[in-house]
């Protein structure tokens, strides 16, 4: 029954008039689950389904046929991959924003309050890697400060970068302001002036392969509309 | 030796007392980790995650697939592990490595692979998709992931096995008139039962575990694809402990399904 | 159903040509490492030969080209080791066979619960092998090859293990059941080839040095392992008269012409062949003299209780030779490893046949 | 048993015919899916990728690293195995599920397990700190991340050898006079040889294709704590098929360095 | 070195005393399944005892607190199956003891290239186990036993699987070996005991059924079994007078007091036992009268070809009873299963004792 399962779910939606695969990238996990809710409740009869997944992952499951009826990237890069293979519908329009923080362990035991002070001998700093969209905004946010970071860590997602945080292995990590506020008390953030220069976007696309096109396009403007970007601000996130 | 290979109870059994302090170690190794989640765990707000729809669909959804992959690794595994260590000696070396190599290959790299055969455009997947049957992204991706990943372990730990066991037993029933599918049935499997056992505790505990495979080849759709790691993977965006307390039921779940079948039956069928 | 096989393997120093004729039951013998396990496995299928052929009632068991797998070629094994099944218990072991041939669950069980008693080990049906005595599992280990009933049944020394009052009773199983079989058994007692064996075979180095019916061969054995085995003294030379050979070392030995075996021409190879009973021993200063006798001096080796008797092993020039005493005599004789003697035996009592 | 554990070239190793259906499908469900990942390796464009200073230190990394866990996997392992399957049999099953455990997590979850015991404020690490060791970010944390996710494979795999190996060797060896150390090193170890080494393959392949929990525990920094699965993870980020020809490496390398280790030495051990 | 143990085992209903003065050879026999090797084992700390204690020159091997493991022992096993460990060559499983004592490299090797001479297996030192056949894996199993001088040696069923050659040779190795140390040898074959053994013991159903000096006890035995392996002919009843016996079904049986052996009181529980060779038979019609003799009707079971002689089973009303004819007069007397026949035995060579 699992050929059907799935396929079904993106063929099927078009008859049925309700159903949407979304999908969207992990770090949108908390926020999405809650919009979908928000629009089944403002769609009756629709349903949608989430894949959430790195955004490369997600761009590698489209390009390899994956059904599904919108994607939202973390990053504009991935978005692109998607757009030059002729996935999207139209053009990709950006959803959300989000700069980078300083996050640190909440008895912040190296005593970091600017972000040179990252930069201070004995501090264990963890960052994004290069090619995550988090690596490259903390690279522009190092660059316009003028200062090169000796990192002890250079990790996959934010996730990880938070991690180490939390677990006070690292005395300072850069992630986003929306993943400072997701840990609740759990570190606590220090945000610094050149955190602007690096700002992210997130991108949303209506999909060409979408068998409801007209519903798929509804949930992105749902997103874009005034009830998505409450959501949206209350996790953190800035507007387009 | 399989005349006594469970050791008895009144006999002799010696091992070096020193041993102890290494396995201690050991146990103590993979132990404290486990304490250390457990102390972390605020079961009190947890419950309530751990019991929602979305877990509780995602732990059967993992469940399910375990044992269905479990199966297949059966299925295509002891054959396998038989031809490797009995079959005809040419080549038998290549195909050993060969069977390897999902081993070492990092599981999301494993999925693209299976994506790349199986997908929509793949090499297999394109002839797949003219009679209308898609496999990526549904349940039976899952299990093809899971089987994927899995298979090598059953192949690898059940050769050894086969290889300890040798083939006397076989040979003395071929001459009392046993065809080798008779042999292999009612002499062959029940032989290994032990290293079987262990093989198949080994596929059933990484396609619980399989994460990344999964994730690339299948997606993570709630209740079609979304095996309980996936939905662990997903709840550490929100709240790394959380997650934790997730994983634990994993853990529990696993423990008690192995436990009651290697404990009891499989490891009982020889020593009884 | 008789079976022929002929094959070499040139690792084992292996080269025999082997032959059954329908119904008869071979005893082959020969020294450790003679190659009769090796016979065994080639003839069941656990073993390919470098080259040969074997055909069992007309079917090539294997030849050049062709080559039947175990299961297919109706002959069953009793290994030199019991080998039973560790995960069945003692009845399912003697009803594998009937089930591997297709009998029903039912009937392989009586057949197994049968040939248990035949064996007197219905006792230990539902036990597991681990829980068996050594001679427990090799009656199981018999009644599991005769459940199989085969075409050709190879019973690799099947009384190993077996107690005085097991070994008799399973010898005469074995005597009423081969009776109507083809069959071909392995062991060092003379007496299994005496009870059991139409012919006996014996087998050195790989080769068929010896054969012929069991009472001939025992009786006027022709190879030193054959004389050995019959319990005899064994000696080689060429004959120089009828009833006298020229022993290296030894020179002349007097004795008598068998009248039903072939007389040995002057100048041929024959052999001398006498019980150690008829062997006497005197101090070197008393040699009796008197009719036709053999005297030898030897040096005693070795002195050996057996049962009412004593055995003495006395060297001479040429071989050991083994006489039996009484102890009464024995101590008389102050005899010791070392003591200097002469061995006498009487010519009537030394047969002399060509080799 | 071991007398003829190797099956003889010139003896009876009676196959069902059957048996190789199953296995050649099982052979083709590995093998199709790294062909397709083959066919879509561009190699002119992903040679100087492959060679690249960061590629190479991974690769380094990841041997060096994926070694010495396995030597750990070893030295903890064996012994753990031995108690299992002979020490006193009170709480076996306990101690067996216990150890099973990390075999279910998924690894990021067992990283995280570490970094809650092992980490500057876990349960043991907060005492290293003291003394000032600190373990996370280090190259020994990934090392300790792959002993964790890898131990339980040896573990299972040899305990199933030992099981049908059983005891009566060793037994042989005492009543000779050998304390259990010198039967430990002289009778019971060659004897499960080609359970060892599948242990050792294993767990050795389970370290070698490691990510999730290296990745949580140890970080990931260049020459330090990056393996070959990270850098293929981050390759990914940027170029899927490039990630896919990195990984083609990894599997490469692997199957020479076990081809070459199992093949020859461990199983010619037994059968020479 | 003397060594004494007791112990009991619910399950093998096995509860035995059993001891070896220092020096002794002590030869266990009893049938299959008796609890010889159980009692091997015991000794040797392969299995642990209900209850019970052994001591082995003034150290306890195990009691109900203490128990020494088996490499503490000094107590050296050759079990049932000759066990080589697979993955050494010849040499190196007869050098295994002597290395694990702490010799060098070098002496163990030489030690083992040794014995491996006695037992004339020297030339298969480079060998595998897996390239033995049966009874070269035999001896080097009891080389690997004998190197490793223990304080007491067991030997399980040494003698299994060798040929008719080397049976003795290694029977006159052990004879050797043995006179200097405290052993004990399991056996099914009487003429070991009488060769190698100082004092026999007889284990049945787990227990001691009789025990005594091995020429006594074979010349007299007072077991069933004793006298099953010594070959001869055993009636169990109550003295009437001197020399008589009654058994049931058979009547009074008349013989003669052994000078030596326990006169019986009348009344007493007493054996009569003679030899199959003592034992004539006649025709219903034709038994002849004369000197005092024992004549009981029975029916022929059973003719087995014994090298020289035809031995006949024939059933009495009480036990079966062998007679040994040569073949001419079985066939004179046209004897075959089902046969009626007298079986007559001379009081004289019936010898009647205690029980
Ligand atoms: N697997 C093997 N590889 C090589 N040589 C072997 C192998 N098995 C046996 N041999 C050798 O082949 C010869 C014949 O062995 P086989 O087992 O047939 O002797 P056997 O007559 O049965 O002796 P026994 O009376 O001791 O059982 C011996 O020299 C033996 O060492
Ligand atoms: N592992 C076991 N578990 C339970 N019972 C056993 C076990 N091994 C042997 N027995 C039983 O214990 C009794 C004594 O066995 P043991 O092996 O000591 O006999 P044995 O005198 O050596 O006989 P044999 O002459 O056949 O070797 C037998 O009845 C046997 O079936
Ligand atoms: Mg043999
Ligand atoms: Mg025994």
């Amino acid at each position: 029954g699992g050929t059907t399962a799935a396929g079904g779910s993106a063929s099927s939606s078009a008859s049925s008039g309700g159903s949407l695969t979304v999908f969207a990238a992990a770090s949108l996990t908390a926020t999405f689950t809650e919009l979908g809710h928000d629009f089944e409740a403002a769609h009756p009869g629709s349903k949608v389904n989430f894949n959430f997944g790195g955004s490369s992952d997600l761009v590698s499951q489209l390009q390899n046929g994956a059904p599904a009826d919108v994607f939202a990237s973390a990053d504009q890069a991935n978005m692109t991959k998607a757009t030059s293979a002729g996935l999207a519908a139209g053009t990709p329009q950006i959803f959300a924003t989000n700069v980078l923080e300083i996050a640190v362990p909440p008895s912040n035991p190296a005593g970091i309050h600017t972000f040179q002070d990252l930069t201070k001998p004995g501090v264990r700093l963890v960052v994004c890697a290069q090619q995550v969209p988090c690596g490259s905004a903390t690279q522009k946010a190092a660059k316009a400060a003028g200062l090169t970071l000796k990192p002890v860590s250079e990790e996959q997602s934010v996730t990880d970068v938070l991690g180490k945080v939390i677990s006070g292995d690292a005395d300072a990590g850069l992630v986003y302001v929306t993943d400072v506020k997701g840990a609740g008390g759990k570190v606590s953030g220090v945000t610094f002036p050149g955190s602007s220069s690096a700002v992210n976007s997130y991108p949303i696309a209506a999909l060409k392969a979408s068998k409801n096109a007209s519903l798929a396009q509804e949930f992105v403007d749902f997103v874009r509309g005034s009830q998505g970007q409450k959501v949206l601000g209350d996790a953190g996130f800035g507007a387009p | 030796m399989p005349a006594s290979a469970h050791p008895e109870r009144r006999g002799y059994s010696g091992l070096p007392r020193w041993i102890y302090i290494p396995a201690t170690l050991g146990v103590l190794f993979v132990l404290v980790p486990l304490v250390g989640m457990l102390a972390r765990v605020d079961w009190l707000n947890f419950i309530p995650l751990i019991t929602s729809d979305s877990s509780l669909a995602a732990l059967r959804l993992s469940l399910e697939t375990a044992l269905a992959s479990t199966a297949a690794c059966l299925v295509l595994g002891v054959p396998m592990a038989l031809v490797l260590a009995r079959g005809p000696v040419r080549g038998r070396r290549w195909l050993r490595a060969l069977v390897l190599l999902p081993l070492v290959l990092p599981p999301v790299v494993g999925g693209l692979a299976l994506l790349y055969t199986f997908g929509r455009l793949g090499l297999v997947g394109r002839w797949l998709d003219v009679v209308g049957v898609q496999l990526a992204f549904t349940t039976l991706a899952v299990v093809m992931a899971q089987t994927f990943v899995s298979l090598p372990f059953l192949v690898v730990s059940l050769e050894g096995a086969l290889r300890t066991a040798g083939g006397r037993y076989e040979a003395i029933a071929a001459t009392l008139g046993a065809t080798p599918t008779h042999v292999f049935w009612r002499v062959t499997l029940p032989l290994v039962v032990p290293g079987l056992a262990s093989g198949l505790v080994l596929s059933f505990a990484r396609s619980l575990g399989e994460f990344g495979a999964t994730l690339t080849f299948a997606g993570s759709l709630e209740g079609v694809t979304r095996t309980l790691p996936l939905e662990v993977y997903l709840q550490r965006e929100v709240d790394p402990d959380a997650a934790v307390a997730l994983a634990l039921v994993l853990v529990v779940v696993a423990a008690v399904v192995v436990g009651v079948a290697y404990g009891r039956r499989l490891a009982g069928a020889v020593s009884a | 159903m008789s079976f022929r096989l002929e094959a070499a393997i040139g690792e084992r120093g292996f080269d025999t040509a082997f032959e059954v004729h329908d119904g008869e039951t071979v005893a082959v013998l020969g020294p450790n490492g003679a190659g009769k396990s090796t016979l065994f496995a080639l003839a069941a299928g656990l073993l390919r030969a470098d080259s040969g052929r074997a055909v069992l009632d007309g079917r090539i068991l294997f030849d050049d080209r062709a080559w039947v797998p175990p299961h297919a070629r109706g002959v069953a094994l009793l290994a030199q080791e019991p080998l039973l099944f560790p995960h069945l218990n003692v009845v399912e072991n003697v009803a594998f066979g009937p089930r591997a041939g297709g009998a029903s669950r039912h009937d392989a069980r009586g057949a197994a619960e049968r040939w248990l008693g035949e064996v007197d080990a219905l006792a230990l049906a539902d036990r597991r092998p681990a829980q068996l005595s050594g001679g427990q599992a090799q009656r199981v280990a018999i009644a599991r090859a005769l459940a199989a009933v085969p075409q050709l049944l190879l019973l690799d020394e099947p009384f190993a293990a077996l107690d005085v009052a097991a070994a008799p009773a399973l010898r005469r199983l074995l005597r009423r059941v081969l009776a109507k079989r083809t069959a071909v058994i392995i062991t060092h007692e003379a007496l299994d080839a005496h009870m059991l064996a139409d012919r006996v075979v014996v087998l050195e180095g790989g080769r068929v040095v010896e054969e012929g019916p069991t009472a001939e061969l025992l009786e006027r054995p022709r190879s030193r392992f054959a004389a050995g085995l019959a319990g005899l003294n064994f000696l080689q030379g060429r004959t120089t008269a009828p009833g006298r050979l020229r022993v290296e070392g030894l020179g002349d030995v007097f004795g008598v012409e068998r009248p039903e075996a072939d007389a040995a021409l002057a100048g041929e190879d024959a052999v001398a062949v006498f019980r150690p009973a008829d062997v006497s021993i005197y101090r070197p200063s008393e040699v009796p003299h008197g009719s036709p006798r053999n005297a030898w001096r030897a040096i005693v080796e070795e002195l050996e209780p057996r049962g009412p008797q004593v055995r003495v092993h006395a060297a001479t020039p040429r071989a050991t030779i083994v006489a039996d005493l009484t102890p009464a005599a024995a101590a008389e004789l102050d005899l010791g490893p070392g003591s200097a003697v002469v061995l006498v035996a009487k010519a009537a009592a030394v047969a002399v046949y060509s080799a």
